[in-house]
This record gives C-alpha cells, structure tokens and sequence, in this order.
C-alpha cells in the first residue's frame, strides 16, 4: 500500500471520500471494507470515521445525521433529536395498503423467487425499484442470501409475507396455471424461469 | 434508484455488418452505425454533401438493396421470423420515396412552377427537408441528454430502507387479498405478452395490397406500348401513394436487374425510363428477392 | 404560523432538521412539503436549503455529498467527485448505457410528450417498439394517463427521467427550434406529415 492513495489526491480526502460512499449505502459499511475501497489501512479509515462521527456530533452545529458505529460497520442515520420531524415526514401520505404496483411485484417474487429487481422489471415492463423498498420497509421480502449473474442482489418473500397471506409454506401457493386459460404452454408458465 | 436491467436493448434496426466496406466508384457506405432510413439520407445527402441531383439514383438503389441482401441473409443465418426483414424493407419504402421525392423536387426549374403539380413537389420537397432537419434536430437532443446521462451517472442518489424505529411507526397493513388474488396477479404478469400491434409508419399509406412484381410487370406493359416514358407519366395513373412508392421500388430492382435503362438528357430534364430489349427480365422472380415480406406491403 | 417554530428550539434549528428529514427521503422532497412539516414559510426553507448546498460544496471542504434540487425537490447525492470509489461499493444500473437508439427515442418523447410510438417511428423513420419497451423497463418513461387518437398508447417522460438526469422540470431541456433554422413551426410539421 503506497503512502499516498489516490483519493488523497481528491479536494477533501479520505473523510470525504468516506462520506461519498456512505451516504449511498443502505447497510452499515465495515471500516475493513472502507479501507479496500479507497486502498488505505484500516486504522487510518477508523480514526477518519471517528472524526467524522464527533463533527458531525457537534463542531459547529449538531448535525441532522450522524455517523454510527453499529455491529457490522458504519452507516449515516437520522439524528435522534429530530425524530418528531422524521415521523411526520415519514407517516404523511402513509396508507395501510399496499398499492396496485406493489402487490403485482409481490405477487412476482412470490412466483419467482429469488429474483432480481432487473428480472422483476423486465417482467413487469416498469422500473420497481420504488415497490421492491417499499416491500423491503414492510418485511414482505428480503435480501435473499447468495447474489444473482453480475452479481444482482436478489430477493424472496418472508415468513411474514407467509403469515399474512396466512399460508404454511411456499408450496401453498396456488398454481398458476387455472389463471390463464387459454395459454398453451401452462407447463412453462408454472415452472419455467422467466426469460428476459 | 438503480435502474437495473439486465441488458442494453441493440439498436432496433439491425446494421448489418461492414457492407459495402470497399470503395465503389467513389461511393462508400459504411452502414455500421445508421440506424434506420433516415440516417442513411443524412448521410448520403449532408454528410458527404451530395447533390441531390447528382447522384446517380441507380448507384444509392444498390447500396440499398445490398443493405436490404445483408439484412435477409443475416436473418436467414439468425433464423428469425422475418419480420426485421419486413420493417427494414418498409423502411426502404420510405427512403426510396423520399429520395424520389427530394430527386423530383430538385429537377424542377426554379421560379418556374408551370402547373399544380409542380407546386405541390416543391411543397412535398420543403416537408422532406424539414423531416430530415427535425430528425436531425432530435438526434442533436439525444446528444444533449446523452451527456447529462452519462455525467448524471457519476452521481448516486442517497435511497436507503427507512431506519427500524421510523418502519415501525408505520399503519400495520391491511391485507385485502389472499393467495388466490395473489396468483391471479402473478400469472397476468408472467403470462407471455402479445406483441404490441406495430402502428408504425404505414398509416398515411393507403389503398389495397401493392406488390412489386404487379407493378414492374405494369410499368413493362406501359414501357412496351409507348416506348420511353418520364417517371411522372409512369406513376400518373397512381391511386395512392404507396402505389408510387412500390412502383419506384419495381424500377429500381428492374434496373439493378438490367431490365431497364435511365436517362436524363440535361441536368433539369426529366429522368426518362425505356425498356431494354434484350434482357429476360421476370417479374414474377421478383416476388422471390422480397421472400422476408412477400414482396407485398399490406395496408392494414 | 408563528415567529418561532418548534424546529428553531432545537439546537442546530431548520438546517440540521432539514438535514434529518432529508436523510431518511429515499425520493426528492419538495420545500412546500419540508415547509409544512417544519411549520415555517416555503421561502425561508427555500433558503435554508441553498445555503446547506452550497456549505456542502466548499466552505470548510468540498463534502462528500451534495444537496441538489432535481425534479420537484431536494435530495442527497454523493459527489461525482468520488464517483470510482462508490461505483466500486454501489453496483447497480445507474452506470448502464444508453443505446443511441434509446436516446433518440426518448429524446422525441421528451420533446412531443405524450407521444405515441406510431408518431416517433415517423419522426425517427425507424420501428421503436423495442426501444420503447427497454425505456418503459427503465422507468425513464411511462404510459400517459388517456389514449391518442385511434385508440393509441401515449407515451410520456417519469419524475425519476428528471432526476437521472439532473433537471428541475422539462423547461430545462434545451429548445429544439434553434435546431430547426427555417422550420417555424414543427407542430404543424407533425400534423401536416403523420396522420396518426
């Protein structure tokens, strides 16, 4: 590892650098993985982050975000102090349905899990990006363990999905192919993988 | 938000590979890059700043049925269904008669529109030129978003799940289908989609089926009756315009199959078609060089 | 409303509780909205907003996030400045390509919205039925509410083709006229051209 890393050569460093990738990531971020990312040693990354967590803490003015260490890494959260404002923001507009959208996405993931939001859309004909969070947020599905082709996160449904649908397991879901007469090939349709 | 897809859709008109490489009388297309008709007339006319009237029309018809031969071939070895085959030739209809069109306009006198129909070529000729300047208009705005695309790239918007203790807060939902409803959606999503209707490009055409065979076989019974003939006067009992169109198609592949000849006797004079005598032209063997669309353009 | 708010009791005020807000949004958020939550005027939000963007850009270093205004609000990105380092961490679509077809495409339908595929074919003089599938898949454009005449499918341009792109609203676009020396009137062109 050389001395000087390419990101020292960037306005604001290594802390912004950080700040870059973190503010993007939706998981907390090792500082091990940090310190692959931009090729410096894990204690420089750490103590970076350590800075940046107590400025934000308060340097000039308490910060709407804060850096926080949790188990497996850092991740930007935010700030407590502000939690009635976040709330009102986040419970606006919230209705206890799942839209149109939504439900024809799960429906998707339920027939086809594990399945990438790339497959879920080719499927669909729209962007799902907005649905599959929404999904997520709700605990319907979840990240499924190993990653797609290309390295594509894919995603199944949850126990809680089975609960609400109240179903004991995947192989109670209905068979797809009463629901469309008419289809020749309902064989395909049930078991065949979508092509895209 | 992360816009994943799998694949990058290919251009929709299928270039095919390098033809006409070579170096031909002066005359080079490399079709590598155009993606449809109208790339191919901008290039022929702005980019090498062709005359319109100066290029020899028989020399653009073979770069196009070359085009058109890259393409059959290329979807015979792909063995798909033709269809690529039957949009490019539509395709074709359009720039052959645009081309027809902007030669026609050109060859008219200016300042000098003896009749209607001289007008309404010059009008025709203005609505080319303005549909090749909006085409080209529209590609320098794809540029435009091209580049912010690319630099907007650099960018990732911050998207995360909501923190636990908001997704909490949250009305518990309320479940208003059940597994039935569930793999109703699922089998509507997954069924296999029909292709769209294609409402593309023939709309303004009218008139019954046209095919290129019938017309050269009635552009050779005009031909034999009364010898020489201008374009004007071969089309002038036209009933549509796609019976124009077609009719010009038959003359370009009578030509390239030596049936006939052109000749213009001043650069403003008509484009005059006679017969070759001697050549054993079939029109019926021209169904077979448009297999891909069965040499017949149906107005639906 | 009064002259103080509950946000100015805290401490940081309007700033950092715009900084929290904005920090859970995972889609821009307008000032009317974040004016309404925070029960202070659109303008001193507005405000406030402009001067976090521009703090964000330089004062003490250039941060590793910015504050920008796309579509109908405001949003944190990551800055492109660090763009290889998070592209190392995020993988996903946004660095997928363009075909020149699909930009064509959906520059006519930027430009002529709503627009149906039957008049971008005349005005591309190609087929666009593909192309118009992979834009609909990438949520770059969307079906328009009414159909066209003949019972046509229109077609329009989605907030998130905005926000790929870094506009405010379609007014950013560039005019096509100047384009267009000669061609007063391209709508009429259309007319007088397509009748689909």
């Amino acid at each position: 590892m050389s001395e000087i890393a390419p990101i020292d050569r960037l306005p604001g460093g290594l802390e912004s650098g950080l700040e870059a990738v973190l503010m993007v990531a939706d998981i907390p971020v090792s500082s091990a993985r940090l310190a692959e990312i931009f090729e410096v040693p894990t204690a420089r990354v750490a103590a970076a982050l350590e800075n940046l967590a107590s400025e934000y803490d308060g340097k000039d003015r308490p910060r709407g975000f804060e850096l926080r260490r949790v188990a497996s890494g850092w991740r930007f959260y935010s700030r407590a102090d502000y939690a009635d404002f976040v709330s009102s923001y986040v419970l606006d507009g919230q209705t206890a349905r799942l839209s149109q959208a939504a439900l024809e996405t799960l429906a998707v993931i339920a027939y086809r899990q594990p399945v990438s939001r790339g497959r879920i859309s080719a499927i669909r004909g729209v962007n799902v990006d907005s649905v599959v969070r929404t999904l997520l947020t709700r605990g319907l599905i979840t990240e499924y363990p190993e990653v797609g082709d290309g390295g594509a996160t894919l995603y199944q449904t949850t126990e809680y999905f089975l609960e609400r649908l109240g179903l004991g397991s995947l192989d109670e879901l209905p068979a797809l192919s009463p629901y469309l007469p008419g289809v020749a090939d309902l064989e395909s349709l049930d078991s065949a993988t979508y092509d895209d | 938000m992360s816009a994943t897809l799998s694949e990058e859709t290919a251009t929709e008109s299928t270039t095919p590979a390098e033809a006409g490489q070579e170096s031909a009388g002066g005359f080079r297309l490399a079709l590598q890059n155009f993606n449809g008709p109208f790339d191919v007339l901008l290039h022929l006319i702005t980019k090498r700043e062709l005359d319109i009237t100066e290029v020899a029309l028989a020399e653009v018809t073979d770069e196009f049925i070359a085009y058109l031969r890259e393409l059959q071939a290329a979807s015979a070895e792909s063995g798909s269904d033709g269809m690529k085959v039957l949009d490019e030739t539509t395709e074709f209809l359009v720039v052959a008669s645009t081309l027809l069109d902007l030669k026609a306009a050109r060859l008219l006198p200016r300042g000098e529109m003896a009749d209607e129909e001289d007008f309404e070529l010059l009008e025709a000729r203005d609505l080319l030129f303005a549909r090749l300047l909006q085409y080209k208009a529209f590609k320098q705005a794809a540029e435009f978003l091209g580049e912010r695309y690319t630099a907007e790239g650099a960018r990732h918007p911050r998207e995360v799940s909501l923190e636990p203790q908001f997704a909490a807060l949250l009305p518990e939902l309320v479940f208003t289908i059940g597994p039935d409803a569930l793999a109703a959606m699922a089998a509507k999503a997954l069924a296999p989609k029909p292709e769209p209707a294609t409402e593309v490009g023939i709309g303004h055409l009218h008139g019954a089926n046209v095919t290129i065979a019938e017309e050269a076989e009635s552009i050779t019974a005009l031909l034999e009756a009364r010898g020489t003939l201008a374009f004007t006067e071969l089309v002038a009992d036209a009933p549509a315009q796609l019976v124009v169109v077609v009719r010009f198609l038959a003359l370009l592949e009578m030509f390239r199959q030596k049936a006939i000849s052109f000749a213009q006797q001043d650069p403003l004079g008509p484009l005059l078609i006679s017969l070759i005598q001697e050549s054993s032209f079939d029109a019926q063997a021209v169904q077979d060089d448009y297999e891909g669309s069965g040499g017949e353009v149906n107005h639906e």
